[in-house]
């Protein structure tokens, strides 16, 4: 049990890679979420079933083939991936990059959801009352609309932030198992878990995880008892 | 007076039938009718947080709405006010902040209404770093009306703005608003169902019933077409007069008002508007014809001030009871029973004296 | 309940449970089906990594036979207990392929120490990962027979299954891997351009274990996958069979 | 009369601090004071929507609230009804759902309110299949009054109820009120700014000012105490008269009332009630006292018919106004300006004649 | 491509399966997520983050590790597994009940997220004034709470649902890869994609899940439209 705590270069990398993935994930699939979710929220089009469907597909597909499928789309090889590559000779696939887009794919169904939700639940009185003092759709969103549905947004990064922390399959086929570059925490735990007897290697990482998720909740309860507070009607 | 407003409009809500067809000048219109007869509707399609079935609407030579030509001016591009029944102050932020929303979108040459003057005559100075929901009923009201007003509106549309004000912070909003539209030349539309403060405002009046027009026009006309007569007494008329400050006695309070020079001077005893208002100045009163009596001769040894002589010009006469327009100077509504008419003999060219109390003179307005 | 439980006993002599390596899905499959017109015995396949498979089996599952493609989890799961390690043996072989995509220029490699393997072709080779998955050990110890491991090692790129490893080869991410000649087989987007000797490596075999309270039937059907029936399936698949039941993995 | 409220409490909420001590009888109180003052504050605690700092609340006897005995009775066991000032209607159950919402929670026996009379009263019959949002703000009044009503409380706390009422239907709510009242002597607090609605209900009146009580007792009393005194005319005051009818002229529409019988008779004409009441029946006028005037002697061939006989009782002077009260068989009170005062020689003792027209008497309840 | 539609017997019933544990999941989870959604959004208390934490493992934790610890503490060896096939006779791992109990735990955090959003968007003004109609807690809760959070449980029940489609790696790890009794579609879809070349079947199962998350969205949409309405302010 001493070596609990004898955490490996790799472990600490992993760490840090988990959370450098989770964090910006969240943060980069946060403005296209607020964007759709707002989309979806307000706006009744045919097809918008549609929309929802493919936008949830992460969420539905086993991650192995969400990583799949980027692989397709983005590989060398890829559709996207091919122009890319011509164009910049930029590889996606097999990097930190990869293990980013990976993450906010997963996650960006939750984020979504999160913030449409609480996009729904804004009265659209005050959205009408704001227009009548000037504001254009754009001001509107951003000074009412957004700050009143602010626990959504708060609820959705949490979600995917700890989505992103959890994420495995879609990373290990899209990125791959790279120390230091791809090998995220859950990534890490398989490795271990794959070799017989490492089951405190294991337990050490896994209790790294546990601590994660309720470090983020902490935050997650003091921001959100506050956004709660000030979009109360 | 051109016509600020163009109106007309069908819409129908579930059951509610919404047909209106009116025009509004660039003063103040009071909108009076029944709850739930389409009041609010009538501000709603206006601002264009609604859109008539069928119509068109122009607003300052504008055509911010045409059913023919498809044409929808979105609310934020009508340069209105808005000032809902509701309230629908924003929740998240300080009353500060919505008070200055409108005030922040406005480039700084437009921002005709000072902050501090909006603040201290609504009296929400103690309340700005509060949030709406800390904030009393009447206190968002004002706050609601603070933001419509601070957005320096080129058209205000107010819905019932005083339901939650007290009676003393009510006359000082509303001779706050009479100046504000003295000054700007803001065209304004204020629904209330209580009419003396309506009349208060103005003698423009729409009367709204079943989604309809009812009557529209100056309060005087109405009444004497019996477009508006009460229907309880207390209830509906006014007299509102413009007259000229004569002469103020410290002592007593009270202030002589005349009418205007080059007709015959009348003078009018009132004692409300004491705070040193200059000589000649023209000022606004309203005397509820409810309040006047009509005598055959002068009355000594009452404590009735005004008697103003004056001839019968017609009789009204409705629900047994009667309404006299007597000329004075100025028209004078006075309300008496029909068995009075019929005791005095009360006939139209007779001459009688309308006998008020000073105190039942209020002043409205100070220009 | 004890009916019940005899009911349950009963019960388990007309079915067996199989955890399987789910990189034999399809020949298992096959395998199952056959045992099961001929001998009655429903066959229920449990298709997972053989590690997953080794824990599963460690908390309380009770297969009748347990076949994993890593010897390292047969040793695990025989000194848990939890397999039989009297009964346990290699039940089919493999070998290894260096695999191209199929429009690749490469034609043909003949592997062997001669040959300048990190040279001949470019960017990263796809193996499995050489801390846990068998063929990427195979592989890894290939390349060091052949001298280029320390070469090639940066070049690598590890992948969670040896499936992976091919898949990535398809997708021509990785214009070279190192997979299965079982795999390479069936890949219809992959060509196989040379075979690793076996010399290069420890023996590929799939290792069969009756599990810890495996009864006749168990036996049975292990027996069945040594017969000629199954060797043909076996071979029909790209395996190569074992001709006689050896040793156990725990006197390796 | 016991108490049916004892009430003691402090509360401070950001800046205001709320302090109040006062007991409630079973009848109705009305409950006034300017916005932001603590009104919506008193009844939040009486109700239990809020807890005191410091204090005890006992509602029918019982303890619901004491800070020493750490006892806080949840507001759904105080057994009231609340009307809010700003609804609060479900918005996701219709109208109908709204108003049985209480209803249904009560056991068959104690449900004493009908449902159709409400809802016949309240006028809101046309809307029981609409959503809260789709009623108009009136509309939406009428529905949390009708709400609370009919949960049968047995305590009913009104926050401005009739503020977006129109007039008329307000004076058919009012009366309705007095009955539910009479009927099941329910005890009411009402919160209004508008101080004759109050007084039409009720004379026993609770004056609030910055969260304490300013005044509290029988509207008279206040008056006479100098605790309520108009701050200017037209606001405040009013005379409200228990009277019989005495004869019903089917012609003029004139009422004829009189004082109580052994007292001294008086003749009060009035144009309200002509809906064909009983004779003998006792009515309860009200009379503002600033459309009274007084007179030295009988005044003839004036259209005022009511000219009363009696004796000044006192006289108060406040800002160079005077209210007089005068004994005519039962205390009336009359608003003169000081220089009218001076110029009559107005003294204690005098015999004087109080003029007021028929229509200024209006009928606020028929027993 | 012909046969894309030729399901095998065995992809059918993984379709059927995978349907009826998403249908259960979200069933069952449902009331319980309701439950602390409602805690959660409407108390303040110490540990409240720590709570939260626990709630949000699985979402943290890579779905195999979940599955790990549900065997360990419910496989017949584990803490509870053991005590319950002592008392019972009833082995949970393995089977159909452990696919379910799997799925629960996965999408709980989801469901409860969406859940809680909702209520703490729903003013407390009208549960008191319910409270002032005579409504007890439960009723208030009942009658004015759930039905004006209603856009929030529906997007929960999506959110779970759409989440146990998907569910994988918990699921092979604590219920198996049992054909006909675990053997889900995200799990069909694994044995395929270990054997190559079995392109198409493979293509033919991602479809069908593609489709169900359509048709999941489809429904959802409906619902939540009626669920705004009603909710509307
Ligand atoms: N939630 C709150 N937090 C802090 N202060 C509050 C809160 N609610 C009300 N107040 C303050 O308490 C005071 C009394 O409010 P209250 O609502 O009792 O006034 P009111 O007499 O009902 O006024 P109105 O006639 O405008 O409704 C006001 O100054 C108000 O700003
Ligand atoms: N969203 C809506 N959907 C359907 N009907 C509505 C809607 N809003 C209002 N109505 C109906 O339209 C009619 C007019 O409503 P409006 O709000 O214009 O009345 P109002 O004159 O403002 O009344 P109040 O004085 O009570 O505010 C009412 O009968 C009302 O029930
Ligand atoms: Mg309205
Ligand atoms: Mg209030």
């Amino acid at each position: 049990m001493t070596d609990l705590f004898n955490f490996t270069a790799s472990d600490l990398s992993a760490i840090s890679l988990s959370l450098k993935v989770a964090i910006w994930s969240s943060i980069i699939a946060l403005p296209f979420a607020i964007a759709i979710g707002w989309f979806l929220a307000r706006n009744h089009f045919r097809g918008k079933a549609l929309l929802e469907g493919v936008i949830h597909l992460p969420l539905v597909l086993p991650p192995v083939v969400t990583g799949y499928l980027l692989l397709i789309i983005l590989g060398t090889n890829g559709v996207l991936g091919k122009w890319l590559y011509d164009l910049t000779g930029i590889r996606i696939a097999f990097s930190f990059y990869a293990a980013l887009l990976a993450s906010v794919v997963v996650s960006f169904p939750l984020i979504t959801r999160s913030i449409r939700l609480a996009i729904e639940l804004v009265d659209e009185k005050y959205e009408e009352a704001a227009r009548t003092l000037g504001a254009s759709r754009v001001k509107t969103f951003l000074s009412i609309t957004l700050p009143m549905a602010s626990p959504g947004i708060i609820s959705g990064f949490i979600l995917g932030f700890a989505r992103s922390l959890g994420e495995f399959g879609a990373t290990i086929t899209f990125a791959g198992n790279i120390e230091g570059e791809t090998q995220t925490l859950p990534l890490a735990v398989y490795s271990y878990m794959q070799v017989p007897g490492q089951d405190t290697a294991t337990f050490r990482l896994v209790m790294i995880s546990v601590l994660l998720s309720l470090l983020a909740m902490i935050v997650a309860e003091f921001l959100n008892r506050r956004a709660i507070k000030r979009s109360r009607k | 007076m051109k016509n600020v407003i163009e109106f007309q409009a069908t819409l129908s809500r579930g059951a509610f039938q919404f047909d209106m067809k009116c025009a509004f000048g660039d003063g103040i219109t009071g909108i009076y009718g029944p709850s739930g007869h389409g009041k609010t509707t009538l501000l709603q399609l206006i601002s264009g947080l609604l859109s008539p079935d069928s119509g068109f609407i122009s607003i300052g030579g504008e055509v911010v709405f045409d059913k023919a030509q498809k044409k929808d001016t979105p609310s934020r591009y009508r340069k209105l006010g808005f000032v809902f029944q509701e309230g629908r102050l924003f929740p998240h932020l300080s009353v500060e902040e919505n008070l200055c929303y409108g005030e922040r979108l406005l480039p700084r040459s437009q921002r005709q209404i000072q902050f501090d003057d909006v603040v201290s005559t609504l009296e929400i100075g103690h309340l700005l770093k509060k949030k709406p929901e800390q904030c009393s009923g009447g206190e968002q009201q004002r706050i609601a009306m603070g933001r419509a007003l601070l957005k320096s509106p080129q058209l205000l549309l107010m819905d019932e703005p005083f339901s939650a004000v007290d009676v003393a912070l009510r006359e000082q909003i509303l001779i706050y608003l009479v100046r504000i539209h003295r000054k700007y030349r803001i065209p304004m539309l204020v629904v209330s169902h209580d009419l003396p403060d309506i009349l208060r405002l103005t003698d423009e009046i729409l009367m709204v019933r079943d989604g309809r027009v009812e009557a529209f026009g100056k309060y005087l006309d109405l009444v004497l077409s019996r477009k508006m007569l009460p229907r309880s007494s207390g209830e509906g008329l006014l007299n509102v007069i413009s007259l000229y400050v004569h002469e103020v006695d410290k002592n007593t309070g009270i202030t002589t008002l005349t009418g205007e020079q080059g007709k015959r001077k009348v003078k009018v005893h009132c004692d409300a508007c004491s705070e040193g208002v200059a000589l000649g100045r023209e000022v606004k009163v309203s005397v509820p014809p409810g309040d006047i009596a009509i005598s055959l001769q002068p009355v000594p040894n009452i404590s009735i001030q005004n008697q103003l002589e004056g001839t019968i010009k017609r009789l009204l006469y409705e629900n047994g009871q009667v309404v006299c327009l007597v000329d004075v100077g100025f028209p004078l509504l006075v309300e008496v029973t029909s068995s009075s008419t019929k005791r005095l003999d009360l006939e139209v060219g007779m001459n009688v004296f309308c006998l008020f109390k000073s105190m039942s003179v209020r002043v409205c307005e100070i220009s | 309940s004890k009916t019940g439980k005899e009911n349950l006993s009963e019960k388990s002599e007309q079915k067996i449970s199989v955890f399987a390596a789910a990189s034999l899905a399809d020949v298992m499959s096959k395998l199952a089906k056959e045992y099961q017109t001929k001998s009655g015995v429903k066959v229920a396949l449990n298709f997972a990594s053989s590690g997953t498979l080794a824990r599963q089996m460690q908390e309380g599952a009770t297969p009748g036979i347990y076949l994993s493609a890593s010897p390292r989890w047969m040793k695990f799961a025989c000194q848990d207990g939890s397999a039989d390690s009297t009964v346990c043996f290699p039940v089919a072989r493999n070998s290894l392929v260096a695999v191209v995509p199929t429009n690749s220029r490469i034609d043909t490699l003949p592997i062997s120490p001669t040959l300048d393997f990190p040279n001949s072709f470019n960017g990263r080779l796809a193996i499995g990962d050489p801390a846990h998955v068998p063929a990427g050990q195979y592989a890894a110890e290939a390349l060091k027979s052949l001298g280029c491991f320390k070469l090639l090692q940066p070049r690598f790129l590890k992948t969670k299954d040896v499936r992976s490893a091919l898949m990535v080869v398809e997708l021509g991410e990785c214009e070279m891997g190192i997979v299965y000649a079982t795999d390479a087989m069936k890949s219809k987007k992959v060509r196989a351009v040379g075979v690793f000797p076996e010399s290069l490596h420890q023996p590929i075999e799939y290792w069969a274990a009756k599990g810890k309270h495996g009864g006749s039937t168990a036996d049975s059907l292990l027996k069945y996958l040594h017969s000629a029936e199954a060797d043909y399936i076996w071979k029909k698949f790209g395996f190569k069979t074992i001709a006689e039941p050896r040793k156990s993995v725990t006197n390796k």
